[in-house]
């Protein structure tokens, strides 16, 4: 029985999401889907991404993971997002494997986002 | 676990403090300075344990204008309502197998019902109006020539809504059914004479009046068909209905409890009047907000509202550290949006973002301040989360 | 009722006074400063209550060396026999309806029986030999093919009475027959090790080890084909197999008082040995006196004695202030004469005089003295007392 | 319910009977019915009861309804032991009305006894 269902890192992420919002001028991607709002806005300089942002309506671990999800990646280069998956945050934060679902709506918008900032368009593999 | 900062307690429909004096009742029953025998036993020690049983029991059938020989104990309200409903159902069953209930009711008593249909038995669930009430008509024409119970409970769980139990109960009479009330969040709370109501069962529970927890009461009238069977067997304790050696400290707790509910229980309706109003009107002009129940028509400690486009669980963690329910403590382990909000017609979204505010004697003024204060800010914080509907 | 001039409690059998190590383990569970709050509850205070209902698990877990997950919180061992019995016959109904027990169980498993001998189950009763153990032979000789359930004792609660759990578990095995063993007087009084032992159900009560009252286990082991079906219906508590509000000051005292007997067993056991053979040297060259039991096969806690030629209701007064008991005290209130002792073949004039001597952890060596001293001036007074056999 | 099975009078007749034992040289009736065995010994000198006795096998309340008896009557008449009846002892004791069947008993040996003393044949009427 885990008694506690929040990690002091997914409070924390929670209590203060310093990247929650919006940005102006931002590449931006969004997506909803079993019952989890995401939306995420990039500045990218030089293919290194300056500024990092989120929206998201769900669960305080689709919020923390949202928030981890900028901390991370911002001041990274763009093409690092493709990198990004799920399971690392899962497991860092960490998200209870019943909630995964939730955090893969994440890493598709992360995945539409990167699309959008490489101006690549859907590999068929 | 012991620093607790802060914890503001609103969640007293799940369950309450005990008393100080219920606790000292009960300190001097456990040990071997204290009468902790077995109430049965045929020795001094046994003796002394018995007459606070009968103690106790006089002090509940004070609360409810009733002898206390029609009172039995159990382990809780949960209990209370298997054995009336369960075994009236079969101590009746020859006379018919038709039982009336709403879906509203707790899971106490519709999982009951649900275990009784699979057996055989025919229930017709009647459906409440927009705010949780029954409609007395729809009751009457429920009515079959083999009904033979209905259960219905005195105040709502989840919003507080009082049903007009009087009526109900005068309908049944006039059809020689019995009426079945789980009042489990009333007894202690607001007046219930079952001297003068036409209830002929009624569950309740220690645990929500400032009473311990692990113990129950079966009030069974003393009219004719009105009997049951027991659920479980063993020594002949409570005239076979209930077998199992007494509880003495937790009954003597009860009856405290109970005897201090009789006292104070005008005072306490009329603080939490007070507080509830204070509550309503410190959030009713949240946008998006909408009252669960009936304000009008309610036990005035508990309170519970939905709020347009907010995720429950977020909203949840974002109260903290108030200490309020998403739907029914007794189910709050699943997350599935609560059945009774549904049943009232909310949509999955309205009743996953409920909010059900419980108030008891110890809550305070300034408890409610802060209430609001958090209500307010954890609603704004979560919608400027919130992505602008754009896609 | 507060002054007790000397009482002499010696009716541990019946029921314990609680530790007070456990008394202020559940102390700090009760009030608003405590962890009262409801476990099942999604919020801070719901989820510091749960941890004690966790540590409770394992400290009684520890015990039986036995995983927590495999127990479940019931009110008492009367409410765990009748839900392991008659859970485990509806369970199995499907595959055959035949049962066996014993008429020297508990009346909370000899009534569950009948009760279900009336529902159409077919129940085999083996007699004891005539110290009240079973013989295995009889056991082999009584399976059928559609056995489902053997519910048999491990401690009898008139005579103290061994019974060899391990050898009747392997017969069982052998067979796909579930062992429901009612372990209310053993539980935290002799090793039961139920990760060794061959026994699927195990019912135990807090009060009978120094815990508190309107609290039970029931143990279920986790094998193919060992499920029961609830007796109660309610919120999903519990796997659904027993609902209601977990109550959880009196799970934290039956956990706190098996980590007690989990550390003091061993002297405890010492210590009743002591004095049970000391009272029994004391008693035993009384002109009539019988042992009931096999003094040489029981729990030392236990010594049960019938006198010839001497009304119990009389022996019992003279005996003041013991407090010992004629029968179990869960069916002292009537006045038969013992079953328990009229199946091992004692006439109803030896049951009813039968004297239980139970002894516990405050019992002192001075106690038996008086024990002693009461024990044969009472007989022999009333044999002063009584016509002299001339008509 | 009865929470005390025994009044204080029924404890301190069954405690002290200060008349059981026998007498010798005394008239004696004796029964033996409903589990209760009853011997009574009196010694009357000039039709007036000098020395009353007991003995008694029975639950405390028989006990001590004979030595109620005793007390009652060591020193009346003789033909006094007509009058008596056993409701007077369940009542002054008092002895729970479930047990009457046993107090009879007393009353029977009593009656018994005035036979004896009084030389008198059973009464037809
Ligand atoms: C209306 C109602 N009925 C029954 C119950 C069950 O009570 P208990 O926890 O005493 O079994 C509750 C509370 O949980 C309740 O609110
Ligand atoms: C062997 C046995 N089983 C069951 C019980 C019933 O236990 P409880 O009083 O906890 O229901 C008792 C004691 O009363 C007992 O001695």
């Amino acid at each position: 029985m885990s008694i506690e269902p929040y990690s002091t890192r997914v409070r924390a992420l929670f209590d203060t999401p310093a990247h929650a919002g919006g940005l102006d001028d931002a590449a931006s991607s969004s997506i909803d889907d079993q019952g989890v709002r995401i939306q995420l806005f990039a500045q990218v300089e030089a293919g290194s991404i300056r500024g990092l942002r989120f929206r998201a309506w769900g669960c305080p671990h689709v919020i923390a993971a949202a928030e981890a999800f900028c901390e991370c990646y911002e001041g990274r280069q763009a093409s690092d997002l493709s990198d990004f998956t799920a399971s690392e945050l899962m497991q860092s934060l960490p998200v209870p494997i019943e909630k995964s679902g939730r955090i893969l709506v994440i890493e598709d918008a992360v995945r539409s986002l990167g699309k959008v900032l490489c101006g690549t368009s859907e590999p068929h593999d | 676990m012991t620093d607790k900062p802060d914890l503001i307690y609103l969640d007293y429909a799940a369950t309450t403090p005990v008393d100080p004096r219920v606790v000292a009742a009960m300190s001097r029953l456990l040990e071997m300075d204290g009468d902790f025998a077995n109430p049965s036993a045929d020795h001094l020690a046994g003796r002394r344990s018995s007459v606070h049983v009968a103690n106790a029991a006089e002090q509940l059938a004070a609360l409810l204008h009733v002898h206390p020989d029609r009172l039995i104990w159990t382990s809780g309200a949960t209990e209370s309502n298997n054995l009336a409903i369960i075994g009236a159902a079969r101590a009746r069953q020859h006379r018919g197998q038709h039982l009336i209930t709403m879906p509203t009711e707790h899971k106490a008593v519709t999982d009951v019902f649900r275990a009784l249909e699979r057996q055989g038995f025919d229930v017709t669930w009647l459906l409440p109006d927009e705010c949780g009430a029954l409609d007395i008509d729809a009751l009457e024409a429920a009515f079959r020539d083999d009904t033979q119970l209905v259960s219905i409970m005195h105040v709502n769980n989840e919003t507080g809504l009082l049903q007009d139990i009087a009526r109900i109960g005068e309908s049944c009479r006039r059809r020689d059914v019995l009426l079945h009330v789980d009042a489990a969040q009333s007894v202690g709370k607001l007046p219930v004479d079952l001297g003068q109501l036409p209830v002929d069962l009624a569950s309740m529970t220690a645990h929500k009046m400032y009473g311990p927890k692990g113990i129950g009461g079966l009030y069974i009238a003393d009219r004719p068909g009105c009997h049951i069977e027991p659920l479980m067997f063993g020594g002949g304790q409570q005239r076979r209905l209930r077998p199992g050696t007494l509880a003495v400290h937790l009954i003597a707790g009860f009856g405290c409890a109970a005897e201090i509910a009789a006292t104070s229980l005008a005072e306490d309706l009329e603080h939490l009047t007070t507080l509830r109003d204070q509550l309503w009107a410190g959030i009713r002009d949240v946008p998006g907000i909408r009252l669960n129940g009936d304000i009008d028509n309610s036990f005035p400690g508990i309170l519970n509202a939905s709020i347009a486009d907010i995720e429950g669980e977020s909203l949840l963690l974002a109260l903290e550290p108030l200490c309020v329910a998403t739907g029914s403590a007794c189910n709050s382990q699943s997350q599935e949006p609560s059945y009774v909000l549904r049943a009232l017609g909310r949509s999955d979204a309205e009743a996953q973002s409920a909010i059900r505010f419980s108030l008891g004697r110890q809550t305070r003024s300034e408890d409610i301040v802060v209430a609001v204060r958090r209500y307010r800010s954890a609603v704004s914080k979560l919608r400027d989360l919130a992505p602008v509907l754009a896609a």
